[in-house]
This record gives C-alpha cells, structure tokens and sequence, in this order.
C-alpha cells in the first residue's frame, strides 16, 4: 500500500468533532439559558408582591406571614413522603438487587415502574376516593389513642383529607423514582467491595451495610433528590387529596397547605396582585429546591475524602 | 501469636442452628396469635395481617436471637424489613389498579376510544341515565392531543437531553459549567410543573401576542419537565459504557464524536431508552400545565401549531372536576375513569415498546 | 348575514357564519356552555366555538388581553377592569350579559333530615363552625319536629377560590353581618380552622355525600340526593328553585358607573332582601363579550353565539344540560338588544 | 489455630458450565500451597470454593466434598458465613472498603462480632495485626486516614491485615501481587513466609517465579480449550513440580512453553 | 507498509505524575518488540504513546519526540486521529463492539468513518482481514452474528482482524493473551509471527515465556517503587535480554527472582 504522510490530511473531520461538540455545549447552555428564563419569568411576576403595601397581600400582613405556613406546609408533606418512600423504595431496591431470585428481578422491577405510570390525576382520584376513607377510622382510633402527640391530636378529619393522606400518596408517587435509580445504583456496587465483605464472614445484611450504602450513599441521596423535587412540585394530586387550611400540627386534622397546590387552586381566579403573589410562591419553592439540593451536594462533598468513588 | 482470640464463635461449623422448619412454625403461630389481636379491635384484614406481620417478623427474629445469635437475627429481620417493603409498595400499587379497572373497565368501548365530546352535552348525559342507555362520548380528541403533545415534547426535549448529557460525560472534564449544568438540571427536577406551564405560556405570549394556547406551548411546557429526567438518566447510562470500547473505536482512528454517535449510545441505548420512557410516563399525566398552555377543547383537533387541544390527563381531570352533567355525574365519573386506564395502558405500552426497541439496538449477548 | 339580534339561529338555517369564537372563564357555566356550543354549531356547521373553564378571573383576563373574544364570569369587572376595557374593547368597553342563572344550595348530609328551615343567622354560625352539633339549639328551634341527632357538624367549603363561594359569602355578609363578620369574598376565610374542604362543586358535593354530618354548599343543580335549606326570607322559609332565584334576580340593583356601554347587564343581587319568594343565595355568570371587535366576521359569530345563549332555546338547552334557571322573559330582551349594539372598530 | 483442608471429587459449575472437574487434592496445615496453570483454567474457581465465595455468584454451585479438618463446608446445616470467618480470603486486586479509615478497615470482620470491643482491645488488634501484615511501621501515623489512600502494595496488605485479624484457620490468596509494583510484591512474599507459622496459606499465582519462591507444594492446573472444564493435572512438592514434574504439560508450562 | 518508530527523550505524564521517564527506543519495521517489566512500570503507558491514545485521558500529556519514519507523531498540525489509522491497537482484553455482528465489527474502522465503500470490497476486507487474523473458517458461517458470542481467543483476534483492516503500518498489542487460555494464546501468538512480515509489531507481555517465544527484540521497563516513574532499563535482542542481560535488574526479572 502507498505510504501515507500523517500530516495535513482530516481537516474536514476535525471539523465535525468541533461542530459536534459545538453542539452538545450548546445544548448544555440552553438547559442553563431556560432555567434562567424561568427564573428571570418568576422574578420578573413576582415583583409586584415585594413592592406591595403588606395590607394588600392576601392575609393582609404581608408576603412573610403569608408564605410561610405554606413553606412550612410544602416541607411537611414532602418530609412525610420522603420519610414513608425513602426506607421503603430503598427496601424495594434492595430486595430487586440483592434478594429477589435473579430471575425475577426484572420483572419485579417492572412492576414497581408501573407506579410511575400512573398520572398524577389518577393518584389524587384515588386518594380522595379510595385512600382518604379507608384513612379515617385509623385516624379516629390514632386521636382516640395517641391524640397526647401533636401530630395526632384530634378531632380526626371525618374525610380523612389530611396532610398525611396527602403525605401518603405523595409517597407512593415518589417511591418509583427513588426505587428504579437505587436499584441500578446497587447493581453497580463494585463485586469487589462485595466479595471483600462476604469473604470476611459478614452476613447479606452486613456486607449491604459494609460494602453496598457507602457505595451508593451518594447515588442514593441524587435519588431522594430527585424524588423530593416530585414531590415538593406535586400539585393535582395534592390538591385533591388534602383538605387545606391554616398551619397546625396535626397531620390528621384537616389543614396546612403547600405551595404547588396553592397555586394550582388559586391561579385561575387570580387577578394582578393576587397573581403576582401566587407567582413569588412559586419562586419560594423554586427556592426552596434550590437549597435542598445545596444542602444534598454538600452532604455528598463532606464525605468526599472517603467516598466509594475512589 | 495469639492464644485467645477475640471473636466468640462456635466450635464447630453446624452450631446454634434453628432447623428449617422453625420459621414454618413461627408463621403458623403469629397467624394465629394475629387473628386473635385483631379480634379483640374487631376484626379486619388490614389489621390482621399488619399483627400478623409484626407477631412473625419480631418473633422470628427474637427466636434466631436466641439460638443462632444477635448476628443472624439481625440479618434476619433486615431480610424480612426488605421483603416486606416490597409487599407493601405492591399495596398502592394493587390497589390504584384495581380502582382503576373496576371504575374505568366499563367505559372502554370502541365508540370510547374512537368518538370525541363534541356534541355532548349534559343533556345526553340526563338521558342515558335516567333510561340506562350506554353512556356516549369519548375521548378520541385526548388521546389526539396526549399523542401528539407528548411526541412533540420528545422532539423537543430528548435531543436537548441527550446531547446535554454527552457534553457532560464525553467533553466537559468536570469543568465550572458541567458543574453548573448538572446543578440547574437537578433545580430543574423540582419545578413545579405549574410554572413550567406559566412559563411557557408567558413566553409565546410575549413572542406571539397574548392568548397563543396550541399543543406546541404545551410541548415546550412539558419539555421543560422532562429535560431533567432524560439528562439524569443519560447522564448515568453512558457513564457506565465501558471506557475499553471508547478507546477501542479511538485506536481505529475513528473520531470522537462518530465514536460517541455509533459506539457510546449504541451502547447505551437501552438505559437511555428507559430513562426518555420514565420521562415520558413523568409528564403524559401533567394536568395543570396542559390547562394553562394548550386550552381545553371537546372537539378534535390534529393540528398542534394551532387551536386548542385537550389532552387525557385534562379530559379526566375535568370530567371529574366539572361533570358534563351536574345532576347526573356517573356518566363523566365513568369516562373519566375509562380515560385514566386508557393512559395508564399507553405508558405501558409505550414502555413495553422501549424496552423492545432497546432490546433491538442493545449490545447483543448472545452465545 | 344575521340581521342584528333580530333573529335566532334557528331562523338561518342557511347559514354563512364561518369562524373560531374563543372563550374563557367561569367553571360554573361550563356545562351549560357545553350545550350553547353544541346548539349553535350543529345549526352554524362551519363555526367552531371553544371555552376554557379556567376559571372567571382567569377568563376576564385573557379577555382584557385580547386572547379571547368573549369571558364567562361570576363577577362583573371591578372598576380598574373596566379601565383596561376601553383599551382591549374600544371606547365603550365591555358588555356584560347575564347567560346563566343558578340558585345556590346549602346542602347536607344527616340521615332521615332531607329538608331544614335556616336564617342567616344560624347558617353563617354553622359555617364559622359557632354552632358545631346538629342538634344545636338554634337549627332545632327552628325545626320543630325534625329528628336532629346530636352529630357533629362537618363544614366543607371550596378549597379552590370560586365564584359559589363569592356569592355565598356576599350573602352571609350581607343577611347576617352580625355573626359572619369577614369580607365576602372568592376564597373561603383563612382564619376558620379544622374545616374540610375539597376541590370544585363535585369535590364538595361528593365530599360531603360520604361524610356523616356534612354541610357545604354548591350549584343547586349538583347536590341531587342530599338535604337542602330553605333560607329565611323576611318572615318564610323559600327553598331553592329556579323561580325563586329568577325572582331574586330581577330584584338585583345595575352596576352604574364610569366606562360601562349603554344596556350593560351587570347587576348587584339584593342578597337581604325581604322580597317574598326570592331565593337571594344565587349565583349569576355573566358572558362578556367586547362592544366592538376589529373585524365583522367576529361581530357577526359573537351576535350569533351571544344571541343564541340568551335565546329561549338556549336557555332551554342549557337547563336541560345544567339544570339551572332560565332568564326570565324581561331580561332576555334586553340581553338582546344589547348585544345588537356590538360593532367593528372604527 | 491452623487446619488442614481436603477436597474430594469436587465439581465446580456456573450454571450448566462446569468450569472445574473433578479436584481432589489434600492441603497441609501450617504451609504455602500454590495453584499455578494458565489463565481460566479455574485456579480462581477453584480458590473460591474452598471458603464457600464461590456460591455468591447467581448460578453457580458445587459437587463434592471439602473438608475443613474433617468437617464437611458444603454439609448440611453448615452456614457459609461461618465458614468464610474460619477461612479468610485476599483477592488480586486490593479491596479496601473506601469509606472507612485504615483503622476501621482492620476492624471491620472483628466488629462483626464483638460489637462493644474495648478500646484497647481494639487498639491492640489492630496493631497486632498490621505488625502481623508488616504494615504497622508505615501506617500507624495514619490510621484515621481512609484506607484508599495508600498505595497498592500497602492496600494489599492492609488487605491481609483485615483478612488475619479475624485469626482464621485458613487465608486464600488470589494472586495477591499481580497489581503490584516489585517491591511490594516482595513485602508480601516475605509476609506470605511468615503467615505460614500460624495460617495454612493457599496462594493463585500466574508467576512461577513467584510459586517456586514462596510455596511449599505446588498445584498445576490445565484446561484443554475454551468452554471445557480446568482440571488438576499434578500435585507435588514445589521442588518436584518444578524440577521434576511427572506430567509433560506441567514440564512444558513451568519451562515456558505455553501459557 | 511496515514503518519503523524511533521514540527520543519521552517522558509520559498522568497530570502532574511523571510515568515513564527519558525514554530512548528505536523500534524495527516488520519485527516483533516486546516490551516486559513489572506491573506498574508503565509498559502500557508507554505503548499508548505510540500511537497518541495516551492523550485520551484527561490530563494525560507527553514530552518528546516519537518518529514513524522520521515524522514525529506529536509535531504541530499532526492530527492524532490520522495517526490512529496509521497505528493500530489491541487491548489486553478483547473489546469487540457488542451493538455489530462481527462483520460490522471487522468493518467498524472504515464504516464509522463513514468511508462509502461497496458490497463487494467490504466482503473482500472482511474476508482479507479475517483470514489474516487466522479467523476466517470459524466464524465464515455466522459473520452477522454479534461479535461478543465468540470465545475469548476468538474475540480477541477478531480485534486483531478490525485493527487490520484498517491497513496501518504498525501494529501495538497490549497484553493481547493475557485473558486467554493456552490454546487462544498459541493461536495468537502464531498469527504474531505471522504479522510481522508485514507489520511492525509491538507486544506488551507480562509472560517472559511468551516474550521469548514470539518477539526479536525485547525492550525490560523497571519501576524503583510506588510513585516513582518507570524507566527503560535496556533493550537488546531477545536472546541477549533472557540470556546475557548487562544489566543486573533485567537478570533478576527474567531469572524470575522478582516480579
Ligand atoms: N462468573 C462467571 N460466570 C461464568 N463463567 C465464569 C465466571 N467466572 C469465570 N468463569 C469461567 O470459568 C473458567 C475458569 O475461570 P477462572 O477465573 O477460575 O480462571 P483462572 O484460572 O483464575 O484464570 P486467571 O488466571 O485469568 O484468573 C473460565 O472458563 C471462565 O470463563
Ligand atoms: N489513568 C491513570 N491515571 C493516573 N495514573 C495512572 C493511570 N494509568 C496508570 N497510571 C499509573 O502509571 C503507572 C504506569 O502504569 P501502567 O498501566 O502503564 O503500568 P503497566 O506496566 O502497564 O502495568 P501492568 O502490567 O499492570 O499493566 C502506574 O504507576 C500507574 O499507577
Ligand atoms: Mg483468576
Ligand atoms: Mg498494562
Ligand atoms: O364556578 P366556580 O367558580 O364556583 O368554580
């Protein structure tokens, strides 16, 4: 064959690459161009709130006083769904990963993705008709028994429309987010760290607690993030599920409310400052979102030096 | 060296072993002791298998406590807490689909699937309940718009996604702006999708004049949902293509971005096949920003550049919310439910589609 | 082309009229709507009428932004409104016509009670939850002989801000001031805490139909099955009905004012008062629809479609549909002949 | 402390692939045993089934016998866990766990346990043990410090620090030193030396050098093509295998030529 | 074809960590160079070198000069794409692409260039290429099955044929047998033999056997220790490295009594 020189030749394919990537960056600015519109949108609506006279604002003490039952509302149910969600998709994850029969893993992880595709119309249907009634005889029992904590504290809600209804479902709404990411994360775990486990003389349990959560820490902690961003931004199934109301402890008293819903259901009628203050709600939680993830990314970084990842 | 060691253990191999049928026993007697607690608050299923449960899971374990040791016993009932999530996570589950089919299975009929509301109105509705006729009315104008809006939003978000993703995996090196990438799109995850819509409504608004509500704002509203999630689930899914195969194209002198385009997501393209149908199923069932974007119409529509479009999510949504006929809503409660499991057997499909797609184009095994 | 008002669709069964009318607005008529929109297009083929029930405030403004021809509202425009009319309408502004008519329910759930008799009094106390039992001295006064058991009373009010709960609590402020003391208004008060609530008029309707000892109140034509109230009027109990509201409403007051059209309909309710046989817990849905419009294409299909609504056969149509009350003879006319005013832009 | 193991028509599988065939070999107490033979011929299948590791992988199992000092590891009622904290293992690559500091990487198997071990206890475990490993000298400024953080020969031992302080009856090696640079290798040679006076010690190599150095008997394994089963061909002292195999693929595999 | 490689004064960097240091070598056309030492030393970064697939890592940079008859490979305008397709490369494990059947594979080098080439001179590439990586009779019946269904050796020169048939001029092989079992491993290492008459052929082995067995020249890389970067000690023909090094280090290694 003829002798080739090196030199000089695939300017034209350089060139691809460089248009190529050219184009994924530009991708990547556009994600960052949107988010900051959205931004700008939200700031830009949401203005006329913070100039307002605060006896205009709904509750007629200003933005604060307003906001934030509603923030404290939105962590409440987020909290509920992630406390109910994370141990259990976690377990779910687990059991497709490492206990159940090889064989049906897949399937049983199909199943468990089933829950993702029910929209969310139909999850707050079936709360507000199926879940919330069953709730209240539980309830009534828990305000007859365990009413001395606050959370408990009665009367029950006769239509069971609580903030841990709400909290419930919204669980069952994140679960297969935290699960199908979690399971995927735990198939990755290094045999390695496994093996290294196991050869030691550690049971399933501890060589999942030696080798498979340092492993997946941080994994697992992108899942519930992710999860709780489904959850803190959940509006149609929270609107029908809960039975709003001002800020009180009880979970089974109809009351509280979060942001999205707040939106959701005031929006329509809205009209110039009302508008603007549903819109700086929205912002609160964009916020809010914002901070949680911080706080995720920090968590993760503080363990840096002994992550699995080395 | 060392005489006495420190860790306790058994002489012999088979020591402090409970016999297998142990466990039999212990199931056998929490059942018992189960109903006999539940009879006591008046008996139900739910509150007989949850003593059940409970009775077997710590009795079991304080059993294995006993005999084989604090070790196992643990171990034992981290197994059974495992199991039983997953048992407990089929309850909603179980249950939202059997609602669904016992409310909704009645609805799906052909004229269901393949008539619209046009010409509906709540008079039809008094009609057929008071004789008992069928109820008419479909949701053929939805299940238009669901397709079309979703198709569209997958045009538009999927390729952003993806190549998102490849700039971070394949080009950044972990610089500021893939940092700042990979934090906006995790901000992004938690947009509530009310403002997703808002927002897009606010941008046509001010680019096309006011009142611009097609099944494309939609789309874009809906994109802005779905980006995150296909970002995320690519991002993870071409970082475990193995890098031997990267090189292996490199070292053919092939350049980077054909060897990402023909090798990389090839590669990957099962997983990315199920993170763009987790992103789907996320917002085929957004109700709220459809509202607010792409109006809310009875008849059909085909065309997403103009003119209004309803969509399933919405067409439940307000068949419960508002029924067609007030004083006679079981028709729209029946159609509303024939709709959700209409949508819910499309992202079935669409998923059992994915996942044969992806087995068509993923690394083949065979042997 | 239609003569002006003159007729109705069903006298053009030729007809010429082509087009897309858009509206938005009011939830509350949306089953009507779905009745006018069905009549007028099977008699008009080749228009297309399309409402987004997204609620009236949400209708009045895209309609003040030009987005849609015409708005459904539970409210007439507020006074700054009526300023942003005269930019989006035209010198006149916008013209308010009353389309539907409904009477609103005080509704409640007690097993062997299908019918109370209440004055404001004693319903704003059952709804800022003062009178919490149903055996309370006050609802029994007034009911001899009912068998009232001692449940306790679950309020349910709307959660979302509506146009029902606007009306009902203008009522109770204005019939009882003295025990509901807050500002009427489209959103239930913040400060009644423990009360349920749920979404739209089927969320509480269907809320308080599995609720032992529910009241709420709703659209009278969705609270078939449950109890009702006949409300105290001067010296009678008048339960609900179409008459009764039809009668409260034409003792309503116009709205006067600044930059309202000739014939506009908007309307203050009289809500205490003493009229025999009115049912003042009513709620009106106005169309709004500008007095001039760019082109005659429009004004044509908005005359045709506004006159079709008010017309005795959309009416009809919609009280089948909906069942609401009709408007009363009287004040069709002078919905028709309004409408006639409506022009193109100079 | 140290006990003997012997195998008896063991058959190994993954699944329907029987990897290794029919093995009966008996290993001494308190001595270096080397499995040698070229790559997938099952030296590490083999390794692995003799604590029990073998099973963890989905599919695979095991015929035959493997007696632990006369107790039979795949008997009825026997728990893998138990036998896997008798019989310690090291694999090729060193597998610290990331998250825990060096410290806690000695104690990891010890923790199991003895939950509430003292302090001081623990304290002289852990240096008991690195001595033992011969890593004490260059950790104990450190043992805070996370164990990834050392370089791959210190891993190893660090490694087999972990896999001693437990005192098993028995430590596998799975080419121990195949990652590492010479001089850690011939730290670990020289620790492998030492380890025999207390552990019975089995080691894989695909260095014959480094199975002629350390061990005092020798298996040669071989496998006939891709997809049949490895076998043991010979089984000897180092000395003969080396020197004088009775087997003409062992003499061409340790002269060098094949594998 | 086959062209020489001259490398001068080398050093290979990771980031800030200096690999290979001071590297002189002058490679041979159409001959076999093995590059031996122990783990670690840098033989593969070295090797990746040669054809500028050591920059692929990120922070992974080169000081020197590498001439492929007198042009350097890393002077300015050079594309290390061109250079890629005039260098090919084996990877110790067999990486065949698993989306394409093993024409597609053999094809890979030319097909996602994009290169148009017809129906016809593909089957006789493919033909051509896999003949001369002595593969063509097992797989002529299935060549649009997927690549990964192959065995090991099988794969492995399957890799060997896609990097042919890209015609380069030299060929780099990195532990090519090293996964393999001994009959792959004869079966590769004859096709070796067999290459070198029109290649240039560069093996990395950690098998001193193998090195003796299949290459003229062998180049010995040593390391002092963990951190410290690796250093070509000497180079010579084979059989004065195995048998009469001049260095002492050489002659520990290959007289086995490290590594
Ligand atoms: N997880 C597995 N599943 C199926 N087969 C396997 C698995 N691991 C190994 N094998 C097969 O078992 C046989 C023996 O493999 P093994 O790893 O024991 O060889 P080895 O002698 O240790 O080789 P090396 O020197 O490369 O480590 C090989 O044919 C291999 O392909
Ligand atoms: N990607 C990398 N980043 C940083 N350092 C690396 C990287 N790859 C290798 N090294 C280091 O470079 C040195 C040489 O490694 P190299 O892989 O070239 O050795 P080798 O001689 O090929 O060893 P082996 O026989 O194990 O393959 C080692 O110290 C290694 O730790
Ligand atoms: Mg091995
Ligand atoms: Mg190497
Ligand atoms: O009609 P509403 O405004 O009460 O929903």
């Amino acid at each position: 064959m003829s002798s080739k020189s090196i030199e000089g030749t695939g300017g034209a394919g350089r060139a691809g690459d460089k248009v190529f990537s050219g184009i994924t960056l530009l991708a990547g600015c556009l994600i960052l161009l949107v988010l900051f519109s959205v931004a700008v949108f939200l700031l830009w609506q949401a203005l006329p709130t913070f100039t307002a006279d605060s006896a205009d604002i709904s509750g007629g003490e200003g933005f604060f006083t307003y906001i934030w039952p509603l923030v404290i509302g939105t962590v409440i149910a987020a909290a509920i769904a992630l406390l109910i969600a994370t141990p259990v998709g976690i377990g779910v994850a687990l059991f497709i990963s490492h206990y159940a029969p090889r064989r049906m893993a897949q399937g049983l992880g199909y199943l468990i993705d089933l829950l993702a595709a029910i929209p969310s119309v139909v999850y707050g249907a079936w709360g507000m008709m199926v879940l919330a009634p069953a709730l209240v005889g539980p309830y009534t029992w828990l305000a007859d028994n365990a009413g001395w904590i606050p959370i408990f504290s009665g009367p029950a809600s006769q239509t069971g429309k609580t903030m841990l209804t709400a909290g419930i479902v919204l669980s069952v709404m994140v679960l297969p987010i935290i699960t199908s990411l979690t399971r995927e994360i735990f198939l990755q775990t290094p045999k390695l760290h496994e093996e290294a486990a196991l050869a030691m003389g550690a049971t399933r349990w501890e060589m999942i607690r030696m080798a498979v959560f340092p492993f997946a820490r941080p994994g697992v902690i992108s899942a519930v993030m992710l999860g709780l961003g489904r959850a803190l931004g959940e509006t149609m199934a929270v609107a029908l599920v809960l039975s709003s109301g001002g800020l009180i402890a009880s979970l089974i008293r109809p009351g509280n409310q979060t942001i999205a819903a707040e939106i959701a259901l005031n929006f329509p009628e809205a009209y110039g400052l009302r508008l603007s203050e549903l819109i700086a709600a929205g912002l609160v939680l964009f916020l809010i979102t914002l901070a949680v993830n911080v706080i995720a990314r920090w968590i993760i970084s503080r363990h840096k030096e002994f992550s699995g990842a080395n | 060296m060392q005489t006495q060691t420190l860790s306790r253990r058994p002489a012999t191999l088979t020591k402090n072993q409970l016999p297998p049928y142990a466990v039999w026993v212990a199931l056998g007697a929490a059942v018992i002791l189960g109903a006999a607690l539940s009879a006591l608050i008046g008996f139900g299923i739910a509150s007989f298998t949850i003593f059940t449960a409970v009775i077997f899971v710590l009795g079991a374990t304080v059993m294995t406590w006993i005999v084989e040791g604090r070790r196992r016993a643990v171990d034992r009932f981290a197994t059974y807490l495992i199991c039983g999530s997953f048992l407990l996570a089929l309850v909603p589950l179980v249950s939202v689909i059997f609602t669904v089919l016992s409310k909704g299975l009645a609805g799906l009929s052909p004229d269901f699937l393949f008539t619209s509301m046009g010409g509906m109105t709540g008079a039809v509705d008094n009609n057929s309940a008071e004789t008992g006729g069928p109820v008419l009315g479909g949701a053929y104008h939805g299940i238009v718009g669901t397709l079309l809006i979703t198709l569209w939003a997958t045009i538009i978000s999927v390729p952003i996604g993806l190549l998102t993703a490849v700039y971070l995996v394949e080009y950044s090196n972990g610089g500021p702006l893939s940092r700042a990438i990979t934090f906006f799109v995790d901000v992004m995850t938690g947009i509530p999708s009310i403002v997703a819509g808002l927002f897009a409504a606010a941008f046509f608004a001010l680019v096309f004049g006011p009142g611009v509500r097609t099944g494309f704002v939609a789309a874009v509203a809906l994109s802005v949902l779905m980006i995150p999630v296909v970002v995320r689930s690519t991002e993870e899914m071409l970082k475990i293509v193995p890098n031997e195969l990267r090189e292996a194209s490199y070292a053919l002198g092939v350049r980077k971005w054909r060897t990402i385009l023909k090798v990389v997501v090839p590669t990957a393209i099962s997983g990315i096949a199920s993170g763009v149908t987790l992103a789907i199923a996320r917002v085929i069932g957004e109700t709220a920003p459809l509202l607010v974007t792409a109006g809310f119409v009875n008849t059909i529509n085909m065309n997403v550049f103009a003119g209004w479009m309803s969509t399933l999510p919405t067409y439940i949504y307000r068949q419960l919310m508002s029924p067609t006929s007030p004083t006679n809503t079981d028709p729209s409660t029946q159609r509303a439910w024939a709709a959700a499991l209409l949508l819910i057997i499309m992202v079935m499909l669409l998923n059992l589609g994915a996942r044969l797609i992806a087995r068509m184009f993923a690394p083949k095994t065979g042997r | 082309i239609t003569p002006a008002g003159g007729s109705t669709p069903s006298s053009s069964s030729e007809s010429t009229l082509a087009g897309t009318l858009s509206g938005s607005g009011a939830s509350s008529q949306d089953s009507a709507m779905q009745a006018w929109i069905a009549g007028f297009t099977a008699v008009n083929p080749d228009t297309a009428v399309q409402y987004s029930p997204d609620g009236s405030g949400a209708g009045r403004k895209a309609l003040l932004a030009g987005g849609v021809q015409f708005a459904g509202s539970d409210a007439h425009l507020k006074d700054e409104e009526v300023e942003a009319s005269i930019e989006a309408c035209g010198p006149d502004g916008a013209l308010h016509i009353p389309a539907y008519i409904s009477p609103i329910a005080i509704a409640f759930n007690l097993d062997g009670v299908d019918e109370l008799n209440l004055d404001a009094e004693t319903i704003a106390g059952i709804f800022r939850g003062e009178i919490s039992t149903w055996n309370d001295p006050a609802i029994a006064g007034q009911n001899e002989g009912a068998q009232l058991p001692d449940t306790p009373i679950t309020v349910i009010h709307r959660s979302d801000e509506s146009g029902t709960t606007e009306n009902f609590t203008e009522y109770l402020a204005a019939a009882a001031p003295a025990v509901w003391s807050t500002e009427a208004s489209g959103e239930w008060p913040a400060d009644l805490d423990g009360q349920e609530n749920a979404q739209g008029t089927s969320g509480v309707v269907s809320a308080a139909g599995a609720t032992d000892g529910a009241i709420t109140y709703a659209d009278a034509s969705a609270v078939e099955g449950m109890g009702t109230v006949a409300v105290k009027v001067g010296a009678e109990y008048v339960p609900y009905s179409s008459e009764a509201a039809a009668k409260a409403v034409e003792a309503s007051t116009p709205v006067t004012g600044e930059g309202r059209p000739d014939g506009d309909m908007a309307m203050d309710l009289v809500r205490d008062t003493t009229e025999s046989g009115a049912y003042p817990v009513v709620l009106v849905s106005y169309h709004i629809y500008c007095t001039t419009y760019p082109d005659s294409e429009t004004v044509d299909l908005v005359k045709a479609f506004g006159s079709y609504v008010v017309s005795e056969e959309g009416q009809a149509a919609a009280a089948d549909a909906a069942g609401n009350a009709e408007l009363s003879q009287p004040l069709r006319e002078k919905a028709e002949a309004a409408l006639a005013g409506i022009s193109v832009a100079k | 402390m140290s006990k003997r193991i012997d195998v008896k028509d063991l058959n190994v599988y993954y699944g329907d692939f029987l990897a290794v065939e029919n093995v009966n070999i008996n290993i001494e107490a308190r001595s270096v045993t080397a499995f040698i033979g070229p790559s997938g011929c099952g030296k590490s299948t083999f390794l692995r089934t003799l604590n029990r590791m073998h099973e963890v992988l989905p599919g695979a199992r095991v015929e035959g016998e493997v007696l632990l000092d006369g107790e039979n590891l795949y008997g009825p009622g026997v728990d893998p866990v138990t036998v896997r904290s008798h019989i310690g293992m090291v694999f090729q690559r060193p597998n610290p766990f990331p998250t825990m500091s060096i410290r806690d990487n000695v104690l990891a198997g010890v923790k199991l346990n003895n939950k509430r071990i003292s302090k001081s206890d623990a304290d002289n475990l852990v240096e008991k043990s690195l001595t033992g490993a011969n890593l004490w000298k260059e950790v104990r400024d450190r043992l805070d410090k996370p164990g990834s953080g050392l370089s791959g020969g210190q891993q190893q031992r660090l490694c087999i620090a972990r896999a001693i302080a437990v005192s098993p009856e028995v430590i596998l090696m799975d080419e121990p030193c195949s990652a590492l640079d010479p001089i850690s290798t011939l730290a670990i040679e020289d620790l492998i030396e030492e380890l025999k006076s207390d552990y019975t010690v089995v080691i894989v190599t695909h260095n014959m050098q480094q199975a002629a150095r350390v061990s005092d008997k020798t298996a040669f394994f071989n496998i006939a093509g891709t997809g049949k089963p490895g076998k043991l061909i010979e089984y000897d002292d180092t000395t003969v295998i080396f020197n004088n195999p009775s087997q003409k693929a062992t003499e061409d595999y340790v002269s060098g030529r094949f594998g």
